[in-house]
Order: structure tokens, then C-alpha cells, then sequence
């Protein structure tokens, strides 16, 4: 497919000897935000880090515009342009925040500096109060956000959110809402697991469903949201 | 074949744990290297009562469950019929244990610790010493200081020791008989730096501190070299008169860069000391085959073949029981002896009559030119008379 | 009955509990929201002995349990669940409810019988049904999906039948699914068992749903309390929390 | 001699009562304590015992704080530190270039320790890291005798140091000495600021803890843990190197600085660098000190301070408890 | 999650087999185990292999009891060593002073070890992990430094000279080989009993909860400090026998004993055979005493080669072997039943 940002084929992963992913493959394209579904266990997670480098495949292939980087690090493939947001948040817990951020910092891969740390607090205010606090003894709520700011600050060109509204208040989530919209209309690229589907849903514009560690439907989001005998089966909506 | 099997009837195994790996593998080495020296020239004039000796010689790296488990091994699987135990202190007991589990005639060439033979609750007939023995020392380096102590009007005496049973006892005797011959003499301080102690500064300062006019150490090996560097640059080696039993030993002697003059020190092997022809061939000859000087463990150890060899000779046999028996009392000839002999008392199976005396160092070669010999005659009373106070007869 | 009685507890100068007063009569359903950092977890922590309150009391049926340790104030009933899961990650699930119920049956201890004792086979059993984690019973923990760990995690704090049980966001992590039979086990134990349930949640949804009566927290004090209405409307609460997409009519 | 004393060092006490001699002195260290001389040299004395464990504990509590790994290898570094800069120095006779053997050497053998060993069991127990620093230890303490041969050997103060001690404020310091302690205060500055207010001792500190984190941000943690191993390599190396002059050489020598080593990062805390220069610092004041007072009980004195420090601070005095 | 624990859980006897079975097996695979030492004399007349037996009896159950604090319970101790050391000590000391029979010195040196360990312990298990291993430690080093300085008492750094007497007792004289042999053996089976017992117990899982995450279970009410302090007691007692044993076998007690190499020693034996493996210990101390013993016949830089092997288990198979081999066999069958 051309002008995909990221493709992703045939991936099988595992976690010593089981298999936990069947020959996934998706793409997504300059400026999309795809939705990942899928219940509990499905495989998303292990999708994300996958891409990652975390959890690296045993058969298939990413490749980033073209570029192959599975079978890299994770840090080159974060150097090449991925920035990924894990689902347990895993902020440094003995530095403050600011340190966290601090860490995170790094130019694009196109040489990009476009979050300064001005302008994370900017977009996290409830942040910048607690700059010089201990990151491990946020609250819950206040890690998540630290997570999301502390990719940011790597300038990536492809964001991977692993369920980042969980565990944050209503009104934060909307604000994460109005961010990755915003994101999006920078031309931003997204790859979002989510169980909130009322907050997914409002946010991406494409959508792969993945259950059992296979990918079983892509579609646009208006037509996964048409399409209700998938959203039953496989999402439970 | 028949012939190989009566080339190996005649052989005769002798096994000898030892240490060969940590901290003093040195002396371990310098052990076997002596051995190995004496059983060739004793195999090649025959073997011990026709016997060729083979040595089965195995590490025991120091510890004494290690020598005891090897001790066991030797015997038991690899049928060894004598034995030499080249332990340090512990494992030297714990080597007497299985000679008194396994009756097998055993020499302990090592260990210096008095009580090993002196105590009659220690004694089994099948069990020897070649080691010099720690009171001997004590006694001869007691009676030399003393006479230096009167003469330069030294007082006021530090003493610097490690802090082991070797350590412990040997200072406690020496300053007991430099007492008894300087009664005026006073320890002032004590420092007990540990076996293997690394670092000697907060010693060398605290004794400093107490400006002793002299200072008595039975550190050895790299300890005494490590003290002696760190001890240089307070410059302390100008301040007092020295006495390190243990400086006169080529392991320190030659390693030492900047040997202070004057230290006063007990012969441990020194080829000039007995000045004999056959002491530095015996010496020379060593160097020769190892490219380095033998270790007061080295002479021990050939002295312990040597008495082999003589008993079995006189025994005609190389039976283990019938050497011990032959082996009390026997006095042969030795390049070791401060008489040309050397005797292997009977009443407590341990090595009397060795070359023992006391010298001042300078720093090259021959490093201590003089050495004042000790006398057996004094040391024998001496010795009848601790044994008393000891309760040992 | 729970009642809790002027509880402080400030981390450096972060008032995290200050001064907070709440009863929660026996057999009630209450749901504590508020914003993130607003001091709900740490008003958990500071009930179940995870943390000493500076001052205050935690009265259970008249005992005072502040400042004890988290075992005697777990034997006096008051079991928790955690934000993050909370589990054993080498035991099987069948392991971990068994083993949480010999803890619970004070045979924690026993050394001359082997594991698992013969009586605690049929609480593990039925919490395991409940929650529908048979299926999984000889998985490793570790090896259970987030949303299966958090299960486990509410099935070990069940599992100990308490009389108060505090949940910590018991949904987070759960797909849609999942979440409502959560929420549905939560509602039916409260219901069939007659114990008392708080919960911290940030799904909305769920919280007017289920909650006849909601707390909410902020800065460490009680921003308000009263019925899902009553909150849904109320203006402080929609600044601090709910936000416009919440609020008022929008349910 | 007061109760408490006796109390202290019973066996002691019952064995030196046959030998007429007291087991603890405190005569002697009131003595000193009150001599201004005496005071000023032992402190003098704690402080240079301190400053040279403190170089090896350095790396030692370094390597800790990053990987996690208890570097039970750290002493045949700084062995090995002593035998480079011996060579060196015996074969370029200069006391310069033998420092630079000695660091620079062991940095490389730690940076290959790290990438070829080490970093293939990070993912497994702490005990496996453990057990191939055990493995290592026995195998340099063979290399060593291998290559230099098992007997000790000295390298020889060069001449430069080879003067009369400097005696200020009325106690004794040898010139030697100062410079050790210059070296070793140079290292605790540079590492101490550097770790924890430039980013890239953040980035570490972070690596220690979620190495899998770090490089999902972009951050090569390989070379991270590979640079900490060198210079946590060279620290050792240059405490051995710094060492040789005044210490013997041979296989094993390692072992007991390591030893201390764990002490000091342990009285201090586990990967602070600020606590293992406090802890160094207490425990050559306990030697030197302890050597007036309790000359039998030195060691012993070491680790009951140790158990008393961990009781009433359990992570050590500057440790963090982890999150 | 490591593969480590991954592969443990299918290791792991399927609860549904029955507690109450598992045990008669155990009683059985004992029973058979120790017939079969217990012959072995009958076979052959190596003195040597029975020696070889004893010290692995010794070692075995010093190893296993530590395995129940670094393996089921998570508490790495690296001064295990020193109750190995006391077993000895007191054993020794109490034969040699008192003349009384064995078993009373046995037990009375049992009782010595309860005290000290509860002691020590109390102190101790406060601590976590890296601490608890360094104050373990200094323990040990204390004990160490407190037999070589008492030495009017304990023989210093010579250890307990003379021979430790073993009158006989009920027919059985432990001054005969083949009787030390078979006693050692019982001594070894029997503990190894106990502590497998131990591990299977409701107890055992309490320790496995505590060693994955303390924190969860004391909201379980399970009172943490206790359950450490007493399975660090229970360890304790275990390597003290395995002290005895050693004691009886060299006719002595050194310092060495107490000091930490043996810890060490302990540790690296875990390892080797595996921890997540009841037997593990067990095999680890065959290979290493095998392993010590043939090497140091052949060289004297043993060093290196025990280096090389034991890089090869930990970078090889990254496991003990014990555990390797479990693994290996669950995969083996899960593929089998995949089929
Ligand atoms: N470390 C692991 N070892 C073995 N299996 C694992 C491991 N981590 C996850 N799994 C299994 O892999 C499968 C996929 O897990 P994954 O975390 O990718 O799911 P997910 O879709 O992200 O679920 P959730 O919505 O709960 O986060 C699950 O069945 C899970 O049990
Ligand atoms: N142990 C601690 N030390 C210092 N500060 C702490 C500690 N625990 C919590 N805090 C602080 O106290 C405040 C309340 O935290 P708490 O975890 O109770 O929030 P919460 O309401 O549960 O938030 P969330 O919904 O995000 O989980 C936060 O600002 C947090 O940073
Ligand atoms: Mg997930
Ligand atoms: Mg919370």
C-alpha cells in the first residue's frame, strides 16, 4: 500500500512458547488515527510492542515508510520516528517529573523540535504544579499524563497509544481528545488501543479490529460503526 | 603384561595435599617444587627400599574441609601408602584427623603451630613434623633481641602482628622471652592487623603515635611487603629499630623494591645460612630447575623426603609403620641442619636441630650477610620448660 | 457500619486526605470520584493500613482501626482491591484463590498438611466461577492479560468475604464487556451478600448507573456528596471533574 | 576499662586475660582523642583508608544503582588495575603511564565484560548475574597467576613520592597520600554532579530502572550499560593502580577490598554515590579510631556498624527505598 | 514476566492430583532413594564414593535449606553460611566438652540454632532484598569473627582440635564408615523430606506469595515478618544439620565453615541445579562436588575451568540445570498434547 506510514505483515509473536499473535498485519496511513480494538487479552498491546521492538517477532516484517525496522532495537526504531505510550504508563519512578520529561527529550527523527517543554505544560497543566514531584508517587491519573507528555517530548512522527485514557478523569480525557485531534490536524499519525469506545470511536478515523491474536476486520470508522454485527462479536457494543 | 605389573608393585604412592591456588599458592608451589627436587635424586638412587616414588600431589586451596576430603581421596582412591601434609595451620589439623581416622603414616611439613606435636593429646605414632616449630623460634629470636635490646637501651617495644593463632602465639613468645632476658623491656602498644589486610595505614600511624623504640612484627609474605611499603613513606623504618621475624625469606626479600637496611629478621631459608657448601648447592640447584629461590616451606618439605628416605633405607621397607619406627630419633644428615644434621626427636615426633638464627637485612643480595645462629642447648631447656608450664608432660 | 472520622494524611506539603468525615452505613454502594490526584486512592491506603493517617479515626462497627496494620485490618474485614494490579505472578489463579482463602482461614501457617487444604476448595471455587475465571484456573498470573489481572486482582479481595469491600477503579483496563460484568458481579455480591461496597471509578456511565449514592474528592476534601443527580448537575463538580461531555442532561 | 567495654568483646577478654592484656584500650583512644597530634593523624589516616575504598566503592555502588547487578567481579578489577600498572610501570618506568594502564586497561576489560557477558543476563535472575560475576572471579584470579604467576610481587613507590611525610596541622601525611585523596575527591565530585544533574546521569539512573522504557524513548541503553561497566571498570582499575605502590600484588587480592567495598555500599546505600564517600569516609574513622581502642576487634567493629546502620535505616544511610 | 516463572507454572503438579496423593509419592520416592544409598556399600568398596555421598549429604541439605529462602520465599541471603557453621560448632563443642550421647547433642545443637536464628532473624527479615543479603552478611562475618577471636573457646582460626568423639549409640557407631554413611544418608533423606513437606505445605504457599509481592499479601492478612522469620528460622535449622553432618565427616569444626564462601558456595550450588525445582539444590550439589572433585585432580587452575562451566549454565542455559531439564520435559509434553 502506498503512503502508508507504518505496515505491518504477517506477525507472529511469542511469549516463550506460545504463540500470542497469528499473522497480524495493518497499516496506517500519513495523518490517520487507526483504532485498534479488540476485548481483553486479544493481542493489542502485544501488537504495539511488536512494532516496538519490545516484544520482537518471530515471523513478519514493519516497515516504516517503506524502511524495514523490525528486527531493530527499540531505541533506533524510536530513533526512526515511533513514539510508543505503554498501558502501565512505566514513568520513572524515582525521578521527578521533570526529570521524566526531560528524558524523553529528543529531536524527530526529521530533526524536529516542535515540543518544547513549554509547550507540554501548556497542554498538561495540571503537570507543571508538579514538576519537581517524585513521578512514583503520582496518582494514577497523574502518570498517565506524564507517560503521554514524556513521548511527546521525543517529537515522534508516529504516535502508539496503549489505552491512555485509562484510569484518567472525564474531564482529562476530553482534554486528550481535543489534543489528538489536534494532533491529527497537524498531520500527526496515530495508532490507539482503546477500551473506551465512546472516546475511540470520536477520535479515529480508521479502525482494525483484532481478536485472538488475528486480524479479522479494517475499515474506515463510519463503517465499523455501520457495521454492527463486527462491533457485537468482537467489541461487545 | 606381568613386568608393568611389578613396574607398579613397585611403585609407591605418596600423596601430598597442599595449597596451589588463593592467596599462598606460592608456598603450595614452593612445597611441591622441593619435593619434587628431593624424590627424583631419591628415585634415582633407587626409590625408598627399591620402590620408586610417585607423588600424587593435589590442591586443597587452602581450606581445611578441602585438605581433609583430599587427604581421604589420596588413600582411599588413589592409593596413596604415605603421606605429606604441606597445610598451613588448620588444614594441617584437619589432616591429622584422617591420619588418626586412617592410620597412614603422614609428615606435616608446614605447620609451625606449636600444640600440633607438643600436645600430647595431639600425638598419634604415625604422624610426623619437619615444620619448624613456633616456640623454637620464639625462643632464639627472644634471646637475639634481648641482647640488642640491653645494648642500645630499647625499652619501649610495639608489636604488630596478624591477627591468627600463628600471629597470636608467636608474638606472646617472643616478647615472653625477650622479657626474661631484658626484664626492663615494656610493650607499649599492640596492633592486630588482620591475615590479609590490604591496607596498614591506620597501624602504621598508631604506632607512630605510641613512638615505640622498637617494634616486633611476625607479619610474612606480600602482608610484610605491603606493611613495609606503607610503612616507608612515614618514614617509621628511621624511627625505630625493626624486628620482622619473617623479612629474611626470598618471597619477600627479592619482591620488596626499596628494602630498608637494618631490619633484624629470623632466617627462614636463606642459602647462606648455615654457610655450608651444600645448603646454597642445595639452594642453587633449586633456582636452577624453578628459576626462583626456594621458601622456608621448601626446605621443610625436602627435609621431610629426606627423612623418608633415610628411615625406609634403615628400615629396609617403605612399609608406613616400620618407618615410623625407625623415623623416631633418627638423625641424618642435612643441608638444612644447623650442625649438618637434622633429628626427628622420638618423644614428640617433631624436627630438632635445623639451622635457626637471626641477621640484619641490606637491601641486595646476599640481603642479610650475617646471621647470628641460635643455640639448640638453650633452646632445648627453654623449650623442656614451656613444655612444663603448658602442662604438655 | 464504616465510619471514618476527621481523617488527615498530607505527603511533604501535599494535603492528600485532609480532613475527611464519611459514613458508609452497612450494605451500602457508594462510588468515590474525583480528579486525578485528588486523594481517592490515598483515602483507601489510609483505611486499609497501607498508610498510618496523620489524625483521624477509621471506625468499623465501632472499632478504631486507623494506624493498624494492613493483616488485622484485613481480619477485621475490610478487604481492598488495587488501582494497578495486584497479584501473584508465578501462582496459578486456582493457586492464588486457594491460597487466599487458607490466609483468610488462618491456615496460612500449617506446616503438616500439604496445599490446598480440603476446605478451601469451595470458596476459591466459587469466587473463580463468579468472576468467570475457571477457565483460566491453571494460567500463571503473569501470563493473564491487564483486564484478566485486575479480575484475579478482585477475585483475591472477594475471595476473602469481607464485610467492606473498597475497590479501586475495579474497571480500568476492561473492555466494554468485560467492564459491565464487572460491574454487574459488583452490584449482585453487594446485593446477595449485604456487604459494603466503595468504589473509585472514572467511568461515568458506570457511576450513575450503579451508584445510589456518590462521593466526590478533591484537593483531599469532599467536594461534594449526594445522589448521581444531584452530582450530574452540580456545578463545582463539572468544573473540577466531569467535565461539559458528562454533565448535566448529556446522560 | 568500663563495663560496656568488657561486655563488648568477650572472647576476647577471656583469651587475653591469659595473655595479661587488655581487649579493649580505651586509655589509649581517650589518650589519643585528647591528643591534638594523635587526633589529627588518625583522622588523617581514616581519611586516606577511606578515599582509596572509596574509588573502588565507587564503581562498585555505580554499577548497582544502573544495572542492578552486584558486581561481585568489582575486585578483580581492581586487581587487575595493580597488575596493568605494575607492567606498565616496569616497563615504561613511568608512574604517569602506569595510572593510565591501569584505568584505561580495565575500562576496556569492563566495557567488553558488559557487552560480550553481562548483558546476557540482565532479562534472567539476579543470582544468574551474581553467579557469572563469581564465574569471572575465579577465572581472572587463574588468568592472573597465569600470567604473572601466583607469587606476589611489588611495584615499588617511585622515587618522586619517596620523601619525608608532610606533617600538617600537626599530623603526619605522606605526599603520596594527598594525591590519592585528590584523585578520589576529584571522582566523587565529577561523578556526583554528573549523575545527578546532568541528563545523561538522569538517563542512567532511569536505565537502572526500566531498561526497556528507556529505549522505547530512543535511548541506547546498550551503550549506557556498557559505559557505566568501563567506568565503573576504571574506577576499580585506577584504585588498584593507585594502590599498587603501596600494596602487594597477587591473585585474590581483590577479595578483600571487595569485601569493604560492600560494606561501604552498604552502610551508604546501594547506588549512592554521596553514601558510599560517607560510608568509606565512617569506615576509615572506625579503623583508625577502632585501632586505638579495640585493636582486637577492628573488623568486628565494622560490622556490627554495618547491622547497626541497616537496622535503624534499612536501605542504608543515603539508600532509597525502591519504588 | 521471566520464562523463568513461565516455565515453573507448567512444572508445577496439577492441584487436581491431590495434596494427599503427592505426599504418599514423596514418602515413596524416599523411601525407594534411600534403600538404594543405603545398599549402595553392599556394591561397592569405594570408600571414596561413600565419602562422596556424606559431603553431598552435608552440602545437599545446607543447599535446599537455603533454597527455601532464595528459591519459595525470595529472600536472598548471603550469610546462610553461618548456621551451617554454628550446626558445627555447637555439635562439635558439645561432643567435646560434655560427652553426651550424639542424638542429645543433635538436638540440643537444633535447639542452640532455633535461638540464634530467631535472633539474627528477627533483625534481619525487616530488611530487603540486597540489604537483607548484606545484613545476612555481616551476621555471618560476625559469628566468623567471633570463632576466630574466642579461640580459648572455639580453637580460633585452627578450629576445634583433637577429633570429635562419636561414642556409639544403640548399636550404631559412627566412628565406622559404613555406619556415618548410612546415618548421613538418613539425616539427608529426612530432611529433604521435611523440607519438601514445607514447600507443599499451605505454609510453603504463603512463602511463594510473600517472595512475588509481600505487599499484596499482607492485605490477605497474612502477617509477612512472621512468615519470614519462621521459614528463616526452619532454613536455618536445616543447614545446621547439614553442619553436623559435616562436622562428623572431617572429625572437626573450622572457621571456614562459618565464613561466607560457604554462602557463596551455597548460592552458586542453587544456581547450578536450579531453584524453581524442589531437587534442584540437590542436583547443583552433586555437579559441583563432582565437578570440584574431578577438576582439581587434573589442574590447579581450577578456577578457570569451574568459570567456564558456570558461564556455560548461565549463559547457556540461563537457568539451573534441574530447571532446565523441567522445562525442557513440559514443552516436550505440551507439544506432544498440542498434536
Ligand atoms: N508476558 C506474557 N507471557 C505470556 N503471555 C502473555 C504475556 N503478556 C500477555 N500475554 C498473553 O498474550 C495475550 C495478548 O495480550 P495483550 O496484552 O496483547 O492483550 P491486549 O489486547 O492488550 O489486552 P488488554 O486489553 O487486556 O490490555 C493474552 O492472552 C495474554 O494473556
Ligand atoms: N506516597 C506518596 N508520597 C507523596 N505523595 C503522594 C504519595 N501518594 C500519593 N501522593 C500524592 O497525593 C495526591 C493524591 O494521590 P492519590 O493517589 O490518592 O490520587 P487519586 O485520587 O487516587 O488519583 P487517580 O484518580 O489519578 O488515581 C497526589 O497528588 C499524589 O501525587
Ligand atoms: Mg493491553
Ligand atoms: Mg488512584
Amino acid at each position: 500500500m502506498s503512503g502508508a506510514v507504518i505496515e505491518v505483515a504477517d506477525l507472529d509473536v511469542y511469549y516463550g512458547t506460545s504463540q500470542i499473535l497469528f499473522g497480524v498485519g495493518l497499516s496506517v496511513r500519513q495523518g490517520e488515527t487507526m483504532a485498534l480494538l479488540g476485548r481483553n487479552g486479544a493481542g493489542k498491546s502485544t501488537t504495539m510492542k511488536a512494532i516496538m521492538g519490545l516484544a520482537p517477532p518471530r515471523r513478519g516484517r514493519v516497515s516504516l515508510r517503506g524502511a524495514v525496522i523490525s528486527g531493530l532495537k527499540p531505541h533506533a526504531i524510536a530513533r526512526a520516528g515511533l513514539g510508543f505510550v505503554p498501558e502501565d504508563r512505566q514513568v520513572f519512578p524515582e525521578h521527578t517529573v521533570e526529570d521524566n520529561l526531560v528524558i524523553g527529550k529528543k529531536k524527530g527523527p526529521e530533526g524536529q523540535d516542535e515540543w518544547p517543554i513549554k509547550r507540554i505544560y501548556e497542554v498538561f497543566p495540571l503537570l507543571e504544579p508538579l514538576r519537581q514531584r517524585i513521578a512514583g508517587r503520582l496518582s494514577g491519573g497523574e502518570q498517565q499524563m506524564l507517560a503521554i507528555a514524556r513521548t511527546l517530548m521525543g517529537n515522534p512522527a508516529l504516535l502508539l497509544l496503549d489505552e491512555p485514557s485509562e484510569g484518567l478523569a472525564p474531564i482529562i480525557v476530553q482534554r486528550i481528545g481535543e489534543l489528538l485531534r489536534q494532533l491529527r490536524s497537524l498531520g500527526s499519525t496515530v495508532l490507539i488501543a482503546e477500551q473506551n469506545m465512546h472516546f475511540c470511536l470520536g477520535l479515529a478515523s480508521h479502525a482494525t479490529v483484532i481478536d485472538k491474536g488475528q486480524i479479522v476486520y479494517a475499515a474506515g470508522i463510519d463503517e465499523l460503526k455501520a457495521n454492527e454485527a463486527i462491533r457485537r462479536r468482537y467489541l461487545a457494543l | 603384561a606381568p613386568w608393568v605389573a611389578r613396574a607398579q608393585a613397585k611403585t609407591i604412592k605418596i600423596g601430598m595435599p597442599t595449597i596451589l591456588s588463593g592467596r599462598v599458592a606460592q608456598l603450595g608451589t614452593s612445597s611441591r617444587n622441593a619435593v619434587m627436587l628431593e624424590v627424583e635424586k631419591v628415585n634415582a638412587a633407587g626409590g625408598l627400599a627399591g620402590r620408586q616414588i610417585e607423588m600424587v600431589i593435589r590442591d586443597s586451596k587452602g581450606q581445611p574441609q578441602e585438605a581433609a576430603r583430599v587427604a581421604r581421596e589420596l588413600v582411599n582412591t588413589d592409593g596413596c601408602e604415605l603421606m605429606i601434609d604441606a597445610e598451613a595451620s588448620s588444614g594441617a589439623f584437619a589432616v591429622h584427623e584422617v591420619a588418626r581416622d586412617l592410620g597412614v603414616f603422614c609428615i606435616h611439613t608446614n605447620s609451625e603451630t606449636s600444640a600440633l606435636t607438643a600436645d600430647p593429646k595431639q600425638h598419634i605414632p604415625n604422624a610426623f613434623r619437619t615444620a619448624r616449630q613456633g616456640v623454637h623460634d620464639s625462643i632464639v629470636g627472644g634471646s637475639y633481641a634481648a641482647a640488642i635490646a640491653k645494648a642500645k637501651g630499647l625499652k619501649k617495644w610495639a608489636t604488630c602482628s596478624p591477627d591468627y593463632a600463628y600471629g597470636r602465639d608467636t608474638t606472646g613468645e617472643f616478647t615472653l622471652y625477650l622479657k626474661r632476658f631484658a626484664p626492663d623491656v615494656e610493650i607499649i602498644s599492640e596492633s592486630w592487623p588482620k591475615l590479609f589486610q590490604p591496607d596498614y595505614t591506620e597501624v602504621v600511624t598508631k604506632i607512630l603515635q605510641a613512638k615505640p623504640q622498637a617494634l616486633y612484627s611476625c607479619l610474612w609474605g606480600g602482608d610484610l611487603t605491603s606493611y613495609i611499603d606503607q610503612a616507608n613513606i612515614y618514614a617509621m623504618f628511621g624511627q625505630m629499630e625493626v624486628f620482622a621475624v619473617n623479612m629474611a625469606d626470598y618471597t619477600a626479600l627479592t619482591v620488596v623494591k626499596n628494602l630498608p637496611k637494618g631490619i633484624h629478621s629470623g632466617n627462614r631459608y636463606i642459602k647462606t645460612f648455615p654457610a655450608t657448601p651444600e645448603n646454597a648447592a642445595w639452594g642453587d640447584a633449586y633456582k636452577a630447575k624453578y628459576n626462583e629461590y626456594p621458601t622456608n616451606w621448601s626446605w621443610e618439605n625436602a627435609t621431610a623426603i629426606m627423612l623418608m628416605a633415610e628411615a625406609a633405607k634403615k628400615a629396609n621397607s617403605a612399609d608406613g609403620k616400620k618407618i615410623a619406627e625407625v623415623l623416631k630419633g633418627l638423625t641424618i644428615k642435612c643441608p638444612f641442619g644447623a650442625d649438618g644434621t637434622v633429628t626427628m626427636r622420638g618423644e614428640d615426633h617433631t624436627l630438632v636441630g635445623y639451622a635457626i638464627g637471626w641477621g640484619t637485612t641490606i637491601p641486595q643480595e646476599p640481603y642479610v650477610p650475617e646471621i647470628k645462629a641460635g643455640d639448640w642447648k638453650t633452646i632445648f631447656e627453654l623449650e623442656a620448660e614451656w613444655k612444663k608450664s603448658k602442662g604438655y608432660t | 457500619m464504616l465510619e471514618i472520622r476527621n481523617l488527615a494524611k498530607s505527603f511533604g506539603g501535599v494535603k492528600a486526605t485532609n480532613d475527611v468525615s464519611l459514613d458508609f452505613p452497612d450494605g451500602s454502594l457508594t462510588a468515590v470520584i474525583g480528579p486525578n490526584g485528588a486523594g481517592k486512592s490515598t483515602f483507601f491506603n489510609l483505611i486499609t493500613g497501607a498508610l498510618k493517617p496523620d489524625s483521624g479515626q477509621v471506625l468499623l462497627d465501632g472499632v478504631d482501626l486507623a494506624g493498624r496494620s494492613p493483616p488485622e485490618i484485613v481480619r477485621h474485614g475490610i478487604g481492598r482491591a488495587f488501582q494497578v494490579a495486584s497479584i501473584f505472578k508465578s501462582l496459578t489463579v486456582q493457586e492464588t484463590m486457594l491460597a487466599a482463602v487458607s490466609a483468610d482461614q488462618r491456615t496460612s501457617a500449617v506446616l503438616h498438611k500439604r496445599f490446598p487444604l480440603l476446605e478451601t476448595r469451595e470458596r476459591a471455587e466459587h469466587v473463580m466461577e463468579l468472576l468467570g475465571l475457571a477457565g483460566k484456573r491453571n494460567r500463571t498470573a503473569a501470563t493473564l492479560s491487564h483486564g484478566d489481572q485486575k479480575l484475579l486482582d478482585i477475585a483475591l479481595a472477594l475471595v476473602l468475604e469481607p464485610k467492606v469491600l473498597l475497590l479501586d477503579e475495579p474497571t480500568a483496563g476492561m473492555g466494554p464487556e468485560e467492564r459491565w460484568r464487572m460491574i454487574d458481579k459488583v452490584r449482585e455480591l453487594w446485593e446477595t451478600q449485604k456487604i459494603t461496597v466503595v468504589f473509585i471509578e472514572h467511568d461515568m456511565d458506570i457511576v450513575f448507573k450503579i451508584a445510589p449514592k456518590i462521593v466526590v474528592l478533591c484537593y483531599g476534601r469532599i467536594l461534594a456528596t449526594g445522589t448521581p443527580d444531584e452530582i450530574r448537575n452540580n456545578s463545582a463538580v463539572i468544573d473540577a471533574y466531569l467535565g461539559t461531555e458528562h454533565a448535566g442532561a448529556a446522560a | 576499662m568500663t563495663v560496656s567495654a568488657v561486655s563488648f568483646d568477650l572472647p576476647r577478654c577471656i583469651r587475653r586475660a591469659a595473655n595479661e592484656s587488655a581487649p579493649v584500650d580505651l586509655d589509649a583512644l581517650a589518650g589519643c582523642l585528647s591528643s591534638s597530634a594523635c587526633l589529627v593523624t588518625q583522622t588523617t589516616s581514616g581519611l586516606i583508608i577511606g578515599m582509596l575504598l572509596f574509588l573502588v566503592a565507587v564503581g562498585l555502588t555505580l554499577i548497582f544503582g544502573v544495572l542492578k547487578v552486584v558486581n561481585f567481579s568489582h575486585g578483580a578489577f581492581y586487581m587487575f588495575g595493580a597488575y596493568f600498572a605494575m607492567t606498565a610501570y616496569q616497563l615504561t618506568g613511568s608512574f604517569a603511564l602506569a595510572m593510565l594502564a591501569g584505568a584505561a586497561g580495565t575500562a576496556v576489560l569492563g566495557l567488553i565484560f558488559e557487552r560480550v557477558f553481562m548483558s546476557r543476563v540482565y532479562g534472567a535472575d539476579v543470582l544468574m548475574q551474581v553467579l557469572v560475576c563469581y564465574a569471572f572471579v575465579l577465572i581472572f584470579d587463574d588468568v592472573v597467576r597465569m600470567i604473572w604467576g601466583p607469587e606476589f610481587k611489588a611495584m615499588g613507590m617511585p622515587a618522586a613520592f619517596q620523601v619525608m611525610p608532610l606533617f600538617i596541622a600537626g599530623g603526619v601525611v605522606p605526599p603520596y597520600y594527598l594525591l590519592l585523596i585528590g584523585v578520589a575527591l576529584v571522582a566523587a565530585i565529577v561523578l556526583g554532579l554528573g549523575l545527578s544533574r546532568s541528563r545523561i546521569g538522569k538517563v542512567i539512573r532511569a536505565a537502572a530502572h526500566n531498561p526497556g522504557m528507556v529505549s522505547a524513548l530512543g535511548i541506547n541503553t546498550g551503550l549506557i550499560y556498557g559505559g557505566v561497566f568501563a567506568l565503573g571498570g576504571m574506577l576499580a582499575g585506577l584504585a588498584g593502580a593507585l594502590a599498587a605502590p603501596v600494596r602487594s600484588l597477587t591473585p585474590g587480592m581483590g577479595f578483600s577490598v571487595l569485601i569493604e567495598s560492600f560494606i561501604v555500599t552498604v552502610i551508604g546505600g546501594m547506588g549512592s554515590i554521596l553514601g558510599a564517600l560517607i560510608g568509606a569516609l565512617l569506615l576509615g574513622l572506625i579503623r583508625s579510631f577502632g585501632s586505638q581502642g579495640f585493636p582486637l576487634f577492628v573488623e568486628g567493629l565494622m560490622y556490627l556498624f554495618m547491622v547497626i546502620v541497616l537496622v535503624s535505616k534499612p536501605t542504608g544511610l543515603f539508600g532509597k527505598e525502591a519504588a | 514476566m521471566t520464562e523463568l516463572e513461565a516455565g515453573r507454572a507448567q512444572t508445577l503438579v496439577p492441584v487436581r492430583s491431590g495434596p494427599a496423593l503427592g505426599r504418599y509419592r514423596d514418602l515413596l520416592i524416599a523411601l525407594i532413594a534411600f534403600a538404594v544409598l543405603a545398599s549402595l556399600p553392599m556394591f561397592t568398596g569405594s570408600k571414596a564414593l561413600l565419602d562422596f555421598v556424606i559431603r553431598c549429604s552435608a552440602y545437599g541439605l545446607f543447599a535446599t535449606s537455603l533454597n527455601l529462602l532464595v528459591g519459595y520465599t525470595g529472600l536472598t541471603s548471603f550469610g546462610h553460611g553461618m548456621f551451617f557453621g554454628l550446626g558445627a560448632y555447637s555439635y562439635g563443642l558439645i561432643m567435646q566438652k560434655l560427652n553426651v550421647p550424639i542424638p542429645v547433642a543433635f538436638i540440643a545443637t537444633l535447639a542452640i540454632t532455633t535461638v540464634v536464628a530467631a535472633i539474627i532473624g528477627a533483625i534481619c527479615v525487616r530488611l530487603k532484598e540486597i540489604y537483607f543479603a548484606f545484613v545476612t552478611l555481616a551476621f555471618q562475618m560476625l559469628i566468623h569473627s567471633t570463632i576466630l577471636s574466642w579461640a580459648s573457646f572455639t580453637g580460633g582460626d585452627q578450629g576445634l582440635r583433637g577429633g570429635i568423639p562419636r561414642p556409639a549409640f544403640l548399636g550404631i557407631d559412627l566412628a565406622n564408615h559404613v555406619h556415618l554413611y548410612v546415618t548421613s544418608c538418613a539425616l539427608l533423606i529426612l530432611g529433604l523430606l521435611a523440607m519438601r513437606q514445607i514447600a507443599q505445605s499451605p505454609f510453603g504457599y504463603t512463602l511463594r506469595m510473600i517472595r512475588d509481592n509481600a505487599a499484596r499479601a499482607s492485605f490477605l492478612g497474612i502477617d509477612v515478618w512472621r512468615a519470614k522469620l519462621t521459614v528463616f528460622v526452619l532454613a536455618a535449622l536445616f543447614a545446621s544439620m547439614g553442619g553436623m553432618v559435616m562436622a562428623l565427616f572431617v572429625s572437626g569444626a573450622y572457621p571456614e565453615f562459618a565464613y561466607w564462601t560457604i554462602s557463596g558456595e551455597g548460592i552458586f550450588i542453587n544456581m547450578l541445579g536450579g531453584v524453581s525445582t524442589f531437587l534442584g539444590p540437590m542436583v547443583g550439589t552433586v555437579l559441583l562436588l563432582l565437578l570440584n572433585d574431578t577438576v582439581t585432580r587434573f589442574t590447579e587452575y581450577h578456577g578457570i575451568v569451574l568459570g567456564v562451566v558456570i558461564l556455560f549454565f548461565a549463559l547457556g542455559l540461563r537457568k539451573g540445570l534441574l530447571d532446565f531439564v523441567a522445562e525442557w520435559v513440559a514443552h516436550r509434553r505440551d507439544a506432544g498434547e498440542g498434536r
